[in-house]
């Protein structure tokens, strides 16, 4: 089955994945994206980060693009879990965990829901560094990623 | 009466994360409340003028500028989002 | 830094993400493959799997396969970890991690390494079924899966 | 003396996994080699006869039919791998 988290505490990637890959003897594949917070980011330090997001709304974008991505390929489970609020370098933002039969819808699956959630998902980063904080930008190259899926 | 929201950059800029505003003939599309929240001048010409990129969504639901508005709906303004 | 191993016992999936992704702040994404036993093969229940495999060889394939990965793609360390011997329906028998800045890499180089692993890697699978023991036989999709790297 | 090295369905069948060949004339390409196992018979020309695919690692890196062979080299047979 699908799961979908918004939460501020920090996950237990090991938990979601042992409960996903063993939900099912058929599953021949898991497929895991781990986003975690990186202290450099266009070429200045960050101490911390501030994830703000559009509580009601977050959960039906994972939830559309997590159905989009059953819909797109045959697929055994996909936990999606984001967090929100202070972050430190190193934790964890954003886990997708694709289960499938066979590896190959498991990976293009795993990078669909990252992709769509990078550009479609309403949650906003600003970081902290020592020159005060910030607002990050979107990436043109998360457009570019997002495009490719589009039938 | 419609429900606007505003996330991030907007909130902070606005000084404000949400209000409500009369529904009327000039808040049927998000079009025309864009047009009444850039003519209050100041920061809210800036951020809803030209050359900005501001998303909005109706009801939780990503929308274009010609979507309409029906009386109580939510209607939030935001900055290309970030998250992942 | 990069880490390849062949064993018999059980690998800690949760363990090796974990080291991988703290071992540096500039890490922004991990993927993860993790292909387990399933219960049913061709159509056929499977009880057991026994995994055998050309000692010394198969570390220099792999190592070659994790080489050709970093040149290929700017990483940040990828963990390739196989089972050998007998295996249950729901072990893990592959885990490949993989690094990286960012994520498209991170991707793109997690599912080159394990379609590289299914062709050149010297393993043989072996099944038991109700009807008796058979060997696995080479998946012409995997070759398929292999050419698409071709340079 | 090379070393030869059978595995998985040849180990099984040809119901050994291991055994040195003289090193000569007639064993100096992986090619010959193949040629000398066939020539014995029974599994070994079902197993290495026309239409079988049996793959080759010269010194544990996998080769082709016509790659040279030198005396105290290791040479492995074996079928289309399946890990992972």
């Amino acid at each position: 089955m699908n799961q979908i988290k918004v939460q501020t505490e920090p996950f237990d990637m090991a938990a979601i994945q042992e409960a996903l890959r063993r939900s099912s003897a058929g599953i021949g594949a898991v497929v895991t994206f781990v986003g975690q917070m990186r202290d450099i980011n266009e070429g200045d330090a960050v101490t911390t980060m501030t994830l703000e997001h559009y509580p009601g709304m977050t959960e039906k974008a994972l939830q559309a693009i997590v159905d989009e991505a059953d819909d797109r390929w045959d697929l055994m489970g996909i936990h999606v879990v984001h967090r929100v609020g202070p972050l430190q370098p190193l934790d964890p933002i954003v886990l997708v965990a694709v289960a499938s039969a066979h590896r190959g819808e498991a990976f293009q699956a795993c990078e669909f829901v990252i992709d769509y959630l990078k550009t479609r998902a309403p949650f906003w980063k600003k970081e902290q560094t020592p020159e005060g904080e910030r607002w990050v930008d979107a990436r043109h190259s998360d457009d570019q990623a997002e495009s490719r899926w589009k039938k | 009466m419609i429900n606007l929201r505003f996330f991030a950059r907007l909130r902070e800029e606005l000084q404000t994360g949400s209000e409500t505003m009369e529904y009327s003939s000039e808040t049927q599309t998000v079009e025309a409340v864009v047009a009444q929240l850039k003519s209050r001048g100041g920061s809210w010409s800036d951020l809803f003028g030209d050359g900005q990129t501001v998303l909005v969504a109706v009801n939780q639901e990503m929308c274009d500028r010609d979507s309409s508005i029906s009386d109580g709906d939510e209607v939030a303004f935001f900055p290309p989002v970030t998250g992942g």
